[in-house]
């Protein structure tokens, strides 16, 4: 792009004018990289070709540090769109992709969001085919957001519902939990500590594809546990039906520096975020067989609670020497808690 | 964590809580002072562990709960001034002033920062010249020493544009208003761990004399908790009232020596308000006159605007150890961690959020 | 109250003068600078405990070893020595 | 909503964590005043079933001020996606909604916001089945932001392209132009005016509908005039393609109100950014046909240009007395010309 | 629009037209000082309809194109302070300083505001008393008095926080500066009726007399400018050079007194530097000292940091009338609107962009 | 340069002295709170033409009127009334 700003490198109002210099952005950069038949159309929208029964999602990313160990808000939207997609039995397939972004962000981070955009894209299976770009006022946004929504299509033999959870069922996890938080946290102003920890944003449509082509209604329900943490998706199971839960808490898979890390500013890894996470409920018969499949992928994951009717709505975590505290969901954020 | 998982060990745990049940013949009533026990022994759910004659009762130790509200109006005030930056740990921020906490300030526009620490903020100070940085300085005596070493810190590099909103409590005056109060049924104490790495054993010699009470310093870990209840135990159960140190990897008889100095070069011992007990003499540390230009309440001469709102809230009979909270009317209803009507119901560590979340 | 955490220092980072001394304290995968003009006798090697960025506090190594002993001495039967060591 | 802040009627931090008030706030607002079937299920995504060929499109508003006469951020956003689904020529049927809340904001504007989103949804004929909800701090947004993709079911006679333009295509515009830009502008700070001017913000699918169903394959392009003006879609056409455009100055519909205020900040309405005016290119043979069919909804209808091969890549508008100028696309945005 | 709409007859600019193509029987070159007419003329598609030998000459009458680089620079770096308010006309925001516009400055955080007022800039400072709030002034002598009148108005509100960085050009010495110009081959002028609006036709007489140049004042829609044009060809095929007024409507002989007064309470003239052109002796208006507590360049001690980058524009061969926009080796290649190399390629009323955008 | 509008003044809306007016301009549907300062011979009624908010000059209607005459008589036989009146 031959213009002031390029040369500057940041992007600026006029990017987002819908004029000239907003058709160079997209040709330059957005289209470039992302290019595929069906985004080439440029037009309002994509033309899609699609069978059966569809699930549909959305979400947008305003995540602080833009980039961080593992990744950037890029593969973040990526993963997150097709992991809600997954989470649903589907196959994903599609995603529309808007940014609004706060003019001075330097053309180069932009790029190389959109770089990872496509890596992300590639690695899940999915195509960007329609999209959409902003750009508002100094002050007005926080770099970059990004929203992504997703197309999918239902896998034959899925049938997840939280409605299908039965009394006794395994809890399982895929992997250990609160490591994508601690390494947001990690890079946050006023709480920084070095570390090693990288967050693990990743697809899950693979794993899930699995699981269903072997399990198919035996998964009985999944949810990818992201804001809010663990606590928040087993929070959703215990107060939807009339079941509780029973976690035992030496069973939590947490990687030893994402638990120090947790100590070191009083958080619990349960209400930590996370990505690349989720949580399976299937009847215990299969349980054995659905963690093996789990293990191929993260051999971190574990069975962490049955579902009960001892104390419905309530999540009640068993320590190794039989202390028990109740789960609460997260108030708010949460904070580092220091005195 | 080498010093810290060892002292969670299951086996470990459920010998000392067999030896305190064999131990326990009478029915004693002990009081962790300290927040930070009270949230350990509430989250690894040891109360219920217990044996029934042994009952914990949850002391006024969490600095956040015990900070008066109208300085948290003060510094909601001050986050609301456009040219402040106003810093605090993150527990402090969600506690209801009057009008409302600092988290509703920041929705506002207040420039609220949530920091690991007091240091932190000097190095916000010295990047934002133009602004004044103020951290919200709470704390007991083991925060204290650190609060006080931001100020050395701002004044050693010249960073002027700094200052605290200082509200620190002593622990021995809230276990003496405590003791000294007609009602008080508390048989034995266990002693803040933290508090005593810096302050040392010199202040609760006298204390276990005059109200003749053990008082057993204690860590923080299930292990470090459960061997203070058991030589609690021991002591009641033979009459004595000793300080007795079971925290000896981290507390020593003199205490921290530079620590003490440097929280008495900044400040000194005046009257403090605890929330929900009131004021009491020389619990609290103010800034000295030397340290005037780092001190956020002479620097904008703030006025207290508000009165109190009136509250069903019974924080004063949790903290002194009368009541449980779920002998609050409010408790678990009108007073939620989403919508705390006291401050024992904001931090993780205060007794009725420690019981809520947990229990 | 008053989270404090152990960790070893693992290096003296800078030192402004005698009194402020800032070091980077190892918690087992995890790093953080601290200021330790609380603890002028700290050295690289030893444990400290920090709060809220500062160390208030050496670890006192022998009597941690000590406990330990006693406690492995009360709980002979039991498995102690997982997290014990380094 | 029992809780400090619905009291004092702003929505913080608290209700981004993925929390108990976070619920609240879907229970209470978003699900409570956009409950159906398919959103009712709360999972990651919603389950949707279709047939046929798909259109899918996003669009992210984030339009200042958020209330303006006419219509609000929330009737924009549904409207905006319901009309680029139908330049594809297609039924708009499903929505997705994701909101970025700057901390701060009225809880009641929120709830004013999320009704005209029904009432928008209901009279464009589409639902509401999935969405997002963030809260970003204080000074990283703008009140509110909102997203919405959309899937619509490909009408069986549309054929749209602009591939399938040809020489001497007659080039309609359904509407008066510059109408919702010149509402935006009379309220923002440093530039009101008095007016009576109402943003024509509305749902165009009703309308292709009925084009679809006339004059199917006719209807050879068409596309919805927003950001950048109807010069920026004129430009998408003249550099896609061989062709140019003549325009005719005269024949251009403008509101009289428009154009004065256009005339008193130096505007050129066709740089003026639109809401529920589109361009539709048809072989001139059924051109009367066409525009009579705009005009049942809006009798401004216009015959505005012409497809050439005269002057490829160029726009070249006439006036009455026959002077001639070229329409350039827009540089950035047009910024009011005062001196 | 009553007086607007009615001079835009389609019949009558034939009529005109025509009547030109009759009249003008040699060839004349005649220069539209003002940018407003030379944006008019172009966006209306006249120049192809005018007679070939009747050739019109686009003049520096765009204060955005003429505002030197220097300035734009300053304005930017205000911008950047953190606690200026930097405000401009619309057209202003886009012109390339040395290092970048003040659009880009407000990328990078500078706080810009596009105002239709210096008026509303009065405002914006009584809001904002903790900023200081700049108005970036440039403009001709149709100008000159709104803004004097905005030091005038924040002066008797009490708004102390109100500045103009201030650039303001007059019209009188730059057409004697390209009349004096040897190379200079410009028959006729049209005189800018907005200007005159102000300023009345006292200063043209001499002028006229003086270089033999028929001066028709004109208005700036399209049968405005024909009927000017005409009675320009008229008197050249007839050897007159008088000051005519073709624009009666809003052009007085004395002008306006009112506005004049406003404009030297406040200004006095001084020498002005033009973009592309150079230093012209008393072409500008300077803030008097009077009223150097609202001039910005005052009370900011503005150091011009940046030399002046070296460019391939020609903009002062095109603003004095030598070379057309296309004769310029950059035109449409390396200078277009989205990134203009020089000013005149900038502002819509910029001859380069005149050109550019509506031939 | 210098785009300035001819509206109507509607109505006086503030007086903060002899000098300082404002004054409501309608432009045919448009109207605009305008500074009066430099016309303090307007009077409500008038057409002054607008100039980056402030009035700058009054139109003279008769001015106005006879340049309207001669443009009528010049072009007899076209149509020229459409937008010349009110
Ligand atoms: S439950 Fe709430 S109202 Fe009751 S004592 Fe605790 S904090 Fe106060
Ligand atoms: S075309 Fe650009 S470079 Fe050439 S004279 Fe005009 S502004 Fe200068
Ligand atoms: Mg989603
Ligand atoms: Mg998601
Ligand atoms: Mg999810
Ligand atoms: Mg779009
Ligand atoms: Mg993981
Ligand atoms: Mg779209
Ligand atoms: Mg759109
Ligand atoms: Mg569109
Ligand atoms: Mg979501
Ligand atoms: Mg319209």
């Amino acid at each position: 792009m031959q213009t002031n700003n390029q040369t500057s490198g940041i992007i600026d109002l006029q990017y987002g004018g819908g004029g000239e210099q907003m058709n160079k952005l997209l040709d330059d950069v957005v289209f470039h990289y992302l290019r595929n038949d069906i985004l080439n159309v440029r037009h309002d929208g994509a033309f899609l070709d699609l069978e059966g029964r569809l699930a549909f999602s959305t979400d947008s990313y305003v995540v602080s540090p833009l980039f961080f160990k593992g990744g950037n808000i890029g593969d973040l939207a990526v993963n997150g769109t097709v992991n809600d997609l997954a989470m649903c039995g589907a196959v994903p397939r599609y995603l529309s992709l808007a940014f609004i972004i706060e003019e001075g962000f330097a053309m180069q981070r932009f790029v190389d969001i959109v770089k990872s955009i496509r890596m992300a894209a590639s690695h899940a299976g999915v195509q960007v085919v329609t999209g959409d770009t902003k750009v508002v006022e100094h002050g007005k946004g926080d770099g970059i957001y990004i929203n992504t929504s997703g197309i999918g299509t239902l896998h034959a033999r899925a049938a997840i519902g939280i409605d299908n959870i039965r009394e006794g069922d395994a809890v399982l996890v895929n992997a250990s939990i609160a490591t994508h938080g601690m390494a947001i946290m990690s890079e946050r102003e006023g709480l920084q500590f070095g570390s090693d920890i990288v967050s693990d944003t990743a697809p899950l449509n693979h794993t899930v594809l699995t699981l269903m082509e072997r399990f198919g209604g035996g998964i009985r329900f999944l949810r990818d546990a992201t804001r809010g943490g663990l606590a928040s998706i087993l929070h959703e199971i215990a107060t939807a039906g009339c079941f509780g839960i029973d976690l035992v808490e030496e069973r939590l898979p947490v990687l030893s520096d994402v638990r120090n890390a947790c100590e070191l500013l009083g958080l619990d890894p349960v209400y930590v975020a996370n990505e690349g996470v989720f949580i399976c409920v299937v009847p215990d018969s299969i349980r054995e067989a659905v963690l093996e499949t789990l293990r191929i992928e993260d051999p971190a994951a574990a069975h962490i609670g049955t579902i009960t009717t001892d104390h419905p709505g309530k999540i009640i975590s068993a320590s190794a020497f039989g202390g028990r505290h109740v789960v609460h969901p997260l108030v708010g954020e949460q904070l580092p808690r220091i005195c | 964590m080498k010093y810290l998982t060892e002292y969670r060990n299951p086996a470990l745990v459920k010998d000392y809580l067999a030896k305190i049940h064999r131990a326990a013949l009478h029915p004693w009533k002990i009081m962790e002072v300290c927040g930070g026990q009270t949230h350990s022994l509430v989250k690894n759910g040891m109360l219920g562990l217990l044996p029934e004659n042994v009952v914990m009762i949850h002391g006024p130790g969490c600095p956040v709960c015990v900070t008066p509200m109208s300085l948290i109006d003060q510094a909601v005030q001050l986050s609301l001034l456009p040219d402040v930056i106003l810093c605090s740990f993150g527990d402090m921020v969600r506690v209801p002033g009057n009008r409302m906490s600092l988290l509703q300030a920041k929705a506002r526009g207040g420039d609220v920062r949530i920091l690991y620490s007091p240091l932190e903020a000097v190095h916000i100070a010295a990047a934002n010249p133009a602004k004044q940085v103020v951290f919200f300085a709470v704390g007991f005596e083991t925060t204290a020493p650190s609060n006080a070493l931001a100020i050395l810190y701002a004044k050693k590099l010249g960073v002027s544009n700094f200052a605290l909103l200082a509200s620190h409590v002593l622990v021995p005056p809230a276990m003496e208003a405590i003791l000294d109060d007609p009602f008080c049924s508390i048989d034995g104490f266990l002693g803040a761990g933290h508090v005593c790495a810096i302050m040392g054993l010199g202040e609760y010699h006298p204390l276990a004399a005059k109200y003749r009470v053990p008082i057993v310093v204690a860590g923080f870990e299930p292990v470090d908790l459960l061997r203070a209840i058991y030589h609690t135990v021991l002591q009641l159960e033979s009459g004595q009232y000793e300080v007795e140190n079971q925290y000896t990897r981290a507390v020593r008889e003199e205490g921290n020596k530079r620590a003490k100095e440097v929280m008495y070069e900044v400040f000194e011992v005046g009257s403090q308000e605890w929330r929900g007990i009131g004021h009491i003499p020389d619990s609290g540390l103010v800034i000295k006159d030397t340290y005037r230009a780092f001190d956020a309440s002479r620097i904008f001469m703030l006025a207290n605007r508000y009165a109190n709102r009136p509250s069903a809230c019974i924080a004063g009979d949790i903290l002194k150890g009368y009541k449980k909270p779920f002998e609050c009317p409010a408790y678990g209803k009108a007073c939620i961690p989403a919508n705390p009507l006291g401050a024992p119901m904001v931090s993780s560590e205060g007794a009725c959020a420690a019981y809520y979340n947990y229990r | 109250m008053c989270l404090a955490i152990p960790g070893k220092l693992a290096a003296i980072t800078s030192q402004l003068d005698d009194v402020f001394r800032i070091g980077r304290v190892s918690f087992e995968g995890i790093t953080k600078d601290v200021n330790l003009a609380l603890v002028p006798d700290a050295r690289v090697g030893d444990y400290v405990l920090v709060h809220v960025g500062a160390a208030i506090s050496i670890i006192n190594a022998e009597e941690a070893a000590r406990t330990m002993d006693a406690l492995r001495l009360m709980g002979e039967d039991l498995n102690l020595e997982s997290d014990a060591d380094e």
